[in-house]
């Protein structure tokens, strides 16, 4: 054939179709983008696209699908950890590649797989150092505040060893958790407030998707500012602050590796052409589109990729995995990314950035550099033989 | 005034009303005869446009009422009671007995006439009960009182007197004979009971296996034709 | 923050006594254009020590994002087009390359303190009280003098108070006891939950076994004090119990209630009416679309223009989807729920590709937004009491419609035998229609008041759908005084079990609680007896 | 007693389709992926899920079709069957797992250091399929014996089968549980000593579906066709009249209600390992839903309608999400709708009535 | 006519041969050493404080025929419903026999200690055919373990149609009963009662919308009965009733307790009965 098939797994509809819709539109650009450049070995990409509809059985099912009988070169999707954990297993057996975009909790590391999100040391563990720095309020008292699933639980198991570290008192440390879809923040919200009255307080909050729009419509209205009790998230974005009504919100923070806010050309260029792109393709709401880290880190992984094929001058699934280590890619976030030698994940900035009125970011803080991704976190026990990976 | 034509009717393939004709007269009262399971249920129910027949015509004061709805010849002034009562069963008896005002516009419904409550004292008393808690024979007066509130030109009972104790079947014949004699409304009465029955008819109509088999004035009623279709 | 309050407190006592016009010293603005974060408070703190009209300019505008740095240092106050050189008092169109000063929470607070601080002074009675309350969450004995003499110049009778308390807590750390035993004293009608760990640091032992407050009799005072605080607490903790379900119990009743009308009166088993809810919520974003468009100025006012039109719309919806599918399944309740989850499928996907798989932004209106705090520090939100009310006045509403109008006797009746209905001359086509339309329409009214809430997505409907079949189902398949209790009480149990088992196990409990309480009435809440059920 | 089961072209039809099911696995092994008639691996491992969804909407239409109890929480003990044989599958990895422990990753992850009780002798298969059988089925046979001697009847009995299983799911998502969270079960290596991976043991498992879901249709075909089958019906047209003349309702909706329950666990436990995941997603209440679907698509009340309405709807899904993944469920709410309308009893019921016409005609 | 009434002709030539197709004489297992097959002492039934019985007192000999008048409302169906297990009374006691306490029983334990009952609106299962409405009311064991293993005998077989042939159902037996008119549908639920072969027949106005000569053909048939089983019958239909009663008794139910009691003669000629039930 004279295209490469690039499979695209992301759902489009279900539950998670409000974050991934858009991931699946940035792969769609990206790949317009390459094609438009000549294609990879002089070949078109050819993407596939289906809908695994928020269904983790479906994933593992569409991913079979896309592998097998439409011989995709490599995948591009998943969102939730148990999406990715439902797919692994066909990729595996099929040995074939999976491109993933979204911080996560870490503790995998799968041949397969090739992470382009975040490890917990490269968003929460900074973040939580900068609350407890001056300049971030000097928090002595913690709430954990998540939704109850695994990426919450394994996020707040590092931080709480990581604060124990530090010297924080397990008494100083409150640990919640919600159900998917949680709406009525009303009990939990007053208990911050009580719990905040013994001494500075933030919230560190993996609240998932949905559920962050009432919990900060109900910390807003019981009168919680920022500067009291400030919250710092790891699933709030851009994207989902174009539901919010951001005025309640001003000053809460949250920590990614890119922002759109941030200043550099390949950003600007960066966010032109999805704006452009947005438009053209007549997408709803295409006037008001924004940029994320997910998305930065889609658009990162499909031009890495491309790049490891056209060293590795094959898609095999090994040769372009060989290919990869070391790979480095000018990235939207203003630094020069590189795929680990041996790791399969990137070395990213931290950057920690202040909700504004205008649902955009102010970054207040950011690592000096890259930092790589520690996959086994060294705060949970039994990974200490690993850290080398 | 009401006048039915070779009207035909199945039940899937089971061909229950077989061009079956008849008139009913401003004043008159029709009873209608015939052993159980002959179709006269489902003559009632084609009248009345609960079952759609499959060809003849249906004509009230000359206009053709055949495909109508239900509620559209109601309103051009047909009641009907049914076999089985149905009443509204968790509605209270009063609120049963305004249903039967449904065909008037709301600014000319106004309140329930007291000569209702003379007709069957024990509603008066049951205003406030739930229409399914009636006893068998209360409900089949409430189905009365209720066909009879919409003041129709044209009243069909389906077998009025099933269930009813034997005071208040000469109650109800009295009411029907007081309708028959204020002579401004046609009756269609079906009915098991022969002699509430005779006693009531102007004429009759007697129904065996779907299809007209005799009809005629009251004098012959008891004559041995009729006998014969209704003997088992 | 305190370090710096005790800086300017000294200048802010004189500032009410004129603003007078004076350009800044551009030495003085020049750090906040920088990178150092104690150059720029210092700059900050000598700013308002000016305690002139431009000072109070940059420092809301650095508040309000919009003030800029030149990149050769030049600080500017932007207001759309134009900036103001606050260096000079000169107006001129925005330079190019200007980039906006960002402004971190410790930055922001103290910039809100010493404006807090400007404000006690203020001639506006709301900006005063609102900076007395904003001392309430902490004062210390630096701001002793400054309180007092706010409170010297202080009539207002609500104001007064909330300053004394700022001074009592301000003059805990007094080195005189008797002052601080008067401040433990005047603090005892308190219900500031910051004061235990004080109170209790004053009344404990320290870990060497000595008291950190020497004074026996003050120490009495304390712990007199902090009982009162506590049980205040506990009250108050109580009271926001109780809101808070009845509030949770107000959102389940505006979700249910549509249903109650779709579902338990006419038997449909509507898997749609989630998506009926959302129709409503995206009819409000609509709505506050073209009021930010057309009417910006009346913009609070979009709420009462979205309800009619939220009503009308999912109204409209419900008529359409009665009149072209459901029309034909009464009678086979079962088959409704397979067409209506069908319908559910795709009014989602609808509203995916017109408005898009992501969230819509839904904004509080100013008069919504916030609460009011009763018992001293229980804050009660403005739109939950609002939707407590709204959604009080909607089954009142529904309850007068189906009890009080012919309309309700018909729907009732053809709820109940469709057949006879038709034959007592009742439009039962009419009457389905208006009837699913009223349903689906409240169901409009309660997307209305859930966009006030939370997310506005397609998705919304998703997540109530099956709280509202609870909520139906319990309190009793057609019983409309039932659904409300069913909600109230739901709400109220979930709240009260949340502060002891997490809100996955108060949900879970809640869900058995329902298991078992149909074992007890098969019928729900409000079940019909005797006879005309069978 | 056989011929009596089905109508001869019924048994002819149900012979043709399971032979050619069974077909299926052969050709994807003896065929190479180039040969026109290679079956893909994919086409394999779909069928054979949706086997196993055929025999819960065949369950399920045992007791909604036939007795009138509509249960929307079907899917919880699909997924208690499922998370029952997962947990053999999960200790039958051994040591591979990621942290290199005998307890499982998520396990050992949350500092377990000991199975919790309700896990102790899950390594053994036969005890495993045991608790496939024995969970679903007590859970419902406590749960039926409950809810039918209070009489709970129609919407009520629906929506607290509802409540269990959203419970059961908010139970299940919980970390602490002890179930792998939202996660659920995966990365399984082994089956009985075999690589689950292997097309052999592919082939095997689906083999094993296939005679099951066989062996189901059968047994409740000759449940429905036997004078309980008849008093079953006539619990779900007038209970309480069936009271009258002595049969004691309780009982006989106990008796289905739990063989159904059991009958979904056990696709549940053949859905697991050859899908490779089990979740508690499967508990929620929409998938419960999904199966009363399968059953009133394919037309209730027959048997054999949920298993093609399983295959129906699963396929098209399947079909659509791939084809048209911005369109489909437009699609595929038209065809709930369209079917409701003008086939309101299923395909099968449109098939006997085409039938019909064409003998009349 | 005639012909029809063969198989019931039969029972009363040969009694002893009915009393092993019909049930027996004197029930097994119910203890009517005193003569008496149903008690019923001091029964009140009153719904939200509406009482619909009121200290009714009633007692059914073994092998009587007993019919019941009164007026619409006097609680002739919530005595049956009170003996049959479906309503709870208020207070008092039901007795079948001297020893089984009625209102501790369920509907089914009731049934099956052999009291059938005719509705007065018929109910039968509508989407069964007229042949599996009288299979499953057929007297046996109604466990699930028997009722799954069951296999139709050509004895029990031929017993159903012999009541086929009884109710004149006969070539309709593969009708859905719902597609019955009424009054076939009232001929069915009395073959149904005659399949569960009770002790105690409680028939619910069972000639309600028959014509008159099938009224006849019932009447025959319950006087073919009588004396086999012990029969509560309540009607309107005067006729019907003095041609069952014969010189039986008739009871008078009025406001929920017995007005009066005596041959038809002796209730018909009372005034009382005249002015509540009868009128002039
Ligand atoms: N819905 C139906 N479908 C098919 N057949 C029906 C249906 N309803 C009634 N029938 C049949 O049509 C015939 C006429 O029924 P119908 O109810 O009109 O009789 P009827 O004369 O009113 O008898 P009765 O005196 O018993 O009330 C009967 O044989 C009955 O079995
Ligand atoms: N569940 C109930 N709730 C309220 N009232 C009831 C209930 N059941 C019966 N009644 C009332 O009890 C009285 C007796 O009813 P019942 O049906 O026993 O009368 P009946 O003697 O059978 O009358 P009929 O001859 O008309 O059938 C009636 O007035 C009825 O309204
Ligand atoms: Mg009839
Ligand atoms: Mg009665």
């Amino acid at each position: 054939a004279d295209t490469i098939k690039v499979g695209i797994l992301h759902s489009l509809s279900g539950t998670m179709a409000i974050s991934e819709t858009s991931l699946k539109d940035v792969a769609l650009m990206t790949i317009e983008e390459i094609n438009a450049k000549g294609g990879v070995m002089g070949k078109m990409l050819e993407p596939v696209i289906v809908d695994p509809a928020s269904n983790w059985p479906l994933f593992a099912e569409k991913a079979r699908q896309l592998v097998s009988q439409d011989k995709v070169a490599v995948v591009f999707g998943c969102w939730t950890s148990v999406s990715r954990k439902s797919v692994l297993p066909v990729f595996k057996e099929l040995n074939s590649l999976l491109f993933y975009p979204v911080q996560y909790e870490g503790e995998e590391l799968e041949k397969n797989v090739f992470y382009t999100g975040a490890a917990p040391n490269q968003q929460a563990i900074p973040a939580t150092e900068y609350l407890m720095s001056k300049e971030g309020g000097g928090a002595k008292r913690f709430v954990l505040l998540g939704t109850d699933y695994v990426y919450p639980r394994t996020t707040n198991k590092i931080l709480r060893a990581f604060l124990k570290s530090k010297g924080v008192k397990d008494s100083d440390i409150d640990e919640v958790y919600t159900p998917f879809g949680h709406s009525d923040y009303q009990t939990i919200v007053a208990n911050i407030k009580k719990f905040s009255a013994g001494g500075k307080t933030a919230v560190i909050s993996t609240i998932n998707g949905d559920s962050n729009v009432p919990f900060y419509k109900e910390l807003g209205n019981a009168g919680l500012k920022a500067t009291d009790v400030p919250v710092v998230a790891f699933s709030v974005g851009e994207e989902e602050l174009r539901g919010v009504d951001t005025k309640p919100l001003v000053g809460h923070l949250a920590a990614w590796n890119y922002f759109q806010s941030v200043k550099n050309p390949v950003n600007t260029a960066f966010i032109k052409q999805w704006k452009e792109y947005a438009v053209a393709k007549k997408l709803p709401n295409a006037n008001t589109v924004v940029t994320n880290d997910p998305m930065e880190a889609t658009y990162v992984g499909i031009h890495m990729w491309k790049q490891a094929v056209e060293k590795a001058k094959s898609t095999d699934t090994d040769k372009v995995i060989a290919a990869m280590g070391g790979q480095t890619f000018k990235a939207p976030s203003g630094y020069e990314l590189t795929m680990d030698k041996t790791n399969h994940h990137l070395h990213k900035p931290v950057m920690i950035g202040e909700i504004k009125g205008d649902g955009q970011f102010s970054v207040v803080w950011k690592t000096k550099g890259p930092i790589r991704a520690q996959p086994w976190s060294p705060y949970i026990e039994g990974n200490e033989a690993k850290q080398k990976m | 005034m009401l006048q039915v034509e070779k009207l035909n009717q199945y039940y899937g393939a089971a061909h229950t009303l077989r061009g079956v004709s008849l008139n009913v007269e401003k004043g008159q009262c029709v009873a209608l005869l015939g052993r159980n399971g002959v179709g006269k249920t489902t003559l009632l129910k084609c009248l009345m446009g609960v079952l759609p027949v499959a060809s003849g015509k249906v004509m009230l004061e000359g206009r053709e009422i055949t495909r109508l709805k239900p509620h559209e010849r109601a309103r051009l002034g047909i009641a009907y009671v049914p076999q089985g009562r149905e009443i509204f069963a968790r509605l209270t008896v009063e609120e049963n007995l305004l249903m039967g005002m449904a065909t008037r516009p709301a600014r000319r419904a106004g309140g329930i006439r007291a000569e209702i409550y003379e007709l069957f004292p024990v509603l008066k008393d049951m205003l406030g009960r739930r229409g399914g808690d009636l006893s068998g024979g209360q409900q089949q007066q409430l189905a009365i009182a209720r066909a009879l509130l919409a003041d129709p030109k044209l009243i069909i009972f389906d077998e009025p007197t099933e269930g009813i104790q034997p005071s208040i079947i000469k109650d109800i014949e009295r009411v029907i004979r007081l309708l028959r004699e204020r002579g401004d409304m046609g009756i269609l009465l079906c009915e098991q009971y022969f002699d509430f029955a005779h006693a009531l008819a102007d004429r009759f109509v007697v129904l065996s296996r779907g299809e007209v088999v005799a009809s005629g004035v009251q004098e012959v009623m008891q004559g041995e034709d009729v006998k014969r279709h209704l003997a088992v | 923050m305190n370090k710096f309050i005790k800086l300017t407190a000294t200048a802010l006592l004189c500032l009410h006594a004129a603003l007078a016009h004076a350009a800044i010293d551009p030495a003085l603005l020049a750090p906040l254009a920088g990178d150092d974060p104690d150059a720029r408070i210092e700059a900050v703190g000598k700013i308002a020590a000016l305690a002139n009209d431009d000072a109070y300019k940059v420092l809301s505008a650095l508040k309000n994002d919009t003030l800029y740095a030149t990149p050769d240092g030049k600080v500017l106050i932007v207001d759309g087009a134009n900036a103001l050189d606050p260096a000079t008092g000169a107006t001129a169109p925005a330079p190019e390359g200007i980039d906006n000063i960002t402004v971190n929470n410790r930055l922001r607070g103290v910039v809100e303190a010493s404006m807090a601080g400007l404000k006690l002074f203020s001639q506006d009675r709301d900006e005063r009280l609102g900076a007395a309350r904003e001392l309430q969450k902490g004062a210390d004995a630096a701001q002793a003098p400054l309180i007092v003499k706010a409170l010297a110049a202080e009539q207002d009778p609500e104001i007064r108070p909330l300053l004394e308390k700022a001074a009592a807590t301000a003059n805990l750390q007094s080195p005189d006891p008797a002052i601080r035993r008067g401040a433990v004293q005047a603090l005892a009608s308190s219900s500031n939950a910051s004061l235990v760990p004080v109170l209790r640091g004053m009344v404990d032992k320290g870990v060497d076994g000595s008291y950190s407050e020497p004074d026996e009799t003050v120490r009495a005072a304390a712990t007199a004090t902090l009982q009162k605080l506590e049980r205040r607490l506990a009250l108050t903790e109580i009271v926001g119990n109780l809101f808070y379900g009845v509030s949770l119990g107000s959102v389940l009743l505006l979700a249910a209630l549509g249903l109650a009308i779709t579902f338990g009166l006419m038997g449909i088993i509507n898997m749609a009416h989630g998506e009926l809810l959302m129709i409503g919520a995206y009819a409000t974003y609509v709505c506050q679309l073209m009021f930010r468009k057309y009417f910006p100025e009346a913009l609070d006012a979009y709420l009462l223009v979205a309800l009619p039109a939220a009503f009308l719309a999912s109204a409209l919806v419900g008529i359409v989807l009665e009149r072209t599918v459901i029309r034909w399944l009464y009678g086979r309740p079962l088959e409704t729920l397979l067409a209506t989850w069908g319908i559910s499928l795709i009014l989602m996907q609808a509203v995916r590709s017109i408005f898009g798989a992501q969230n819509v932004e839904v904004a509080n209106p100013s008069w919504m937004s916030g609460g009011i705090t009763v018992l001293g520090s229980l804050v009660l939100s403005w739109n939950r009491i609002v939707i407590i009310f709204f959604s009080l006045v909607v089954v009142a509403a529904v309850w007068l419609i189906l009890n009080k109008t012919r309309l309700g006797l018909f729907v009732r009746a053809v709820t109940q035998n469709r057949r006879m209905a038709d034959c007592a001359g009742v439009s039962t086509g009419r009457v389905d229609m208006m009837t699913f339309g009223l349903g689906s329409g409240i169901a409009g009214l309660g997307g209305v008041a859930l966009s006030q809430l939370g997310n506005v997505g397609p998705d919304l409907g998703q997540n109530y759908i099956v709280d509202s079949f609870m909520v139906v189902v319990l309190g009793g398949v057609g019983q409309l005084a039932g659904t409300v209790i069913a909600a109230f009480g739901l709400g109220e149990i979930n709240k009260f079990l949340e502060p002891f088992s997490g809100a996955v196990l108060a949900k879970i409990a809640i869900l058995v609680f329902i298991i078992i309480f149909i074992q007890k009435r098969p019928q729900g809440l409000f079940a019909l007896k005797g006879r005309s059920v069978e | 007693m056989k011929t009596t089961l089905f109508t001869r072209p019924a048994w002819a039809g149900i012979i043709v389709c399971a032979a050619l099911l069974a077909l299926l696995p052969v050709l994807n092994l003896s065929f190479p992926a180039s040969h026109p008639l290679h079956v893909s691996s994919y086409m394999v491992a779909l069928v054979g899920k949706f086997m196993c969804y055929a025999m819960a909407a065949l369950a399920l239409d045992l007791v909604w079709g036939y007795t009138g109890i509509l249960s929307l929480g079907h899917g919880v003990f699909f997924a208690l069957g499922g998370y029952a044989h997962g947990m053999y599958l999960m200790r039958a990895i051994g040591r591979e797992g990621v942290y290199q422990s005998d307890l499982p990753d998520f396990m050992v992850f949350l500092d377990w250091k000991t199975y919790p009780w309700f896990w102790s002798m899950t390594d053994n298969f036969w005890y495993s399929m045991l608790l496939v059988v024995a969970v679903p089925g007590v859970l419902a046979f406590v749960f039926g014996y409950f809810a039918f001697r209070s009489r709970i009847k129609g919407v009520y009995f629906s929506i607290i089968t509802q409540a269990m299983t959203f419970a059961f799911m908010l139970l299940f998502f919980r970390n602490n549980t002890g179930f792998g969270g939202n996660n659920g079960f995966t990365d399984f290596k082994r089956i009985v000593g075999h690589t689950i991976t292997a097309p052999s043991t592919k082939a095997a498992l689906y083999l094993i579906t296939l005679a099951m879901l066989l062996g189901a249709l059968l047994l409740c075909r000759w449940i429905v066709r036997s004078k309980l089958g008849r008093v079953l019906q006539a619990v779900r047209d007038s209970e309480s009249r069936l009271m009258f003349i002595g049969y004691n309702p309780l009982w006989f909706k106990l008796f289905v209600w739990t063989l159904s329950a059991v009958l979904c666990g056990i696709a549940g436990a053949l859905y697991v390992p050859q899908v490779g995941i089990i979740n508690p997603s499967e508990m929620s209440p929409a998938n419960s839903i999904e199966m009363v679907i399968w059953a009133a698509v394919g037309g209730r009340g027959t048997l054999l309608g949920p298993i093609i309405g399983a295959f129906s709807v699963n396929g098209l899904k399947s079909w659509f999400t791939g084809a048209f993944p911005d369109l489909w469920l437009y699609a595929l709410g038209l065809m709930f709708i369209l079917v409701t309308l003008f086939m309101p009893q299923g395909i099968l019921g449109l098939a006997a009535k085409l039938r019909r016409q064409k003998e009349a005609a | 006519m005639s012909e029809v009434l063969k198989p019931g002709q039969r029972y009363a030539s040969e009694p002893g041969d009915a009393a092993t197709a019909y049930g027996r004489h004197k029930p097994e297992g119910v203890d009517t050493s005193h003569g008496a097959i149903l008690y019923l002492e001091d029964i009140t039934v009153s719904f939200d404080g509406f009482r619909a019985l009121n200290k009714l007192n009633l007692d059914i000999s073994v092998g009587e025929l007993r019919c019941i008048i009164g007026p619409n409302g006097a609680g002739k169906t919530t005595m049956m419903d009170v003996i049959t297990g479906k309503t709870r009374p208020t207070t008092g006691g039901a007795w079948f026999g001297q020893t089984i306490d009625l209102t501790r029983m369920t509907e089914y334990d009731i049934a099956h200690a052999g009291i059938g009952r005719k509705f007065q609106r018929p109910t039968v299962f509508e989407q069964h055919t007229v042949f599996e409405n009288l299979e499953l009311a057929m007297k046996m064991n109604k466990r699930v373990k028997p009722t799954l293993f069951f296999r139709l005998s050509s004895e029990q077989k031929g017993k159903i149609d012999e009541i086929l042939k009884l109710i004149r159902l006969n070539g309709q037996e593969h009708r859905p009963a719902g597609l019955l008119s009424h009054g076939q549908k009232q001929w069915l639920e009395i073959g149904m009662l005659l399949m569960q072969e009770p002790q105690l027949l409680l028939l619910d106005e069972p000639v309600a919308g028959m014509s008159d000569a099938e009224t006849a053909r019932t009447a025959e048939l319950l006087n073919e009965l009588r004396g086999l089983h012990s029969i509560v019958v309540v009607e309107h239909d005067m006729a019907f009733v003095e041609e069952i009663a014969q010189q039986g008794v008739v009871t008078v139910l009025h406001e929920g307790s017995v007005l009066a009691q005596g041959t038809m003669q002796q209730v018909q000629s009372d005034d009382r009965v005249i002015e509540v039930y009868l009128g002039r």
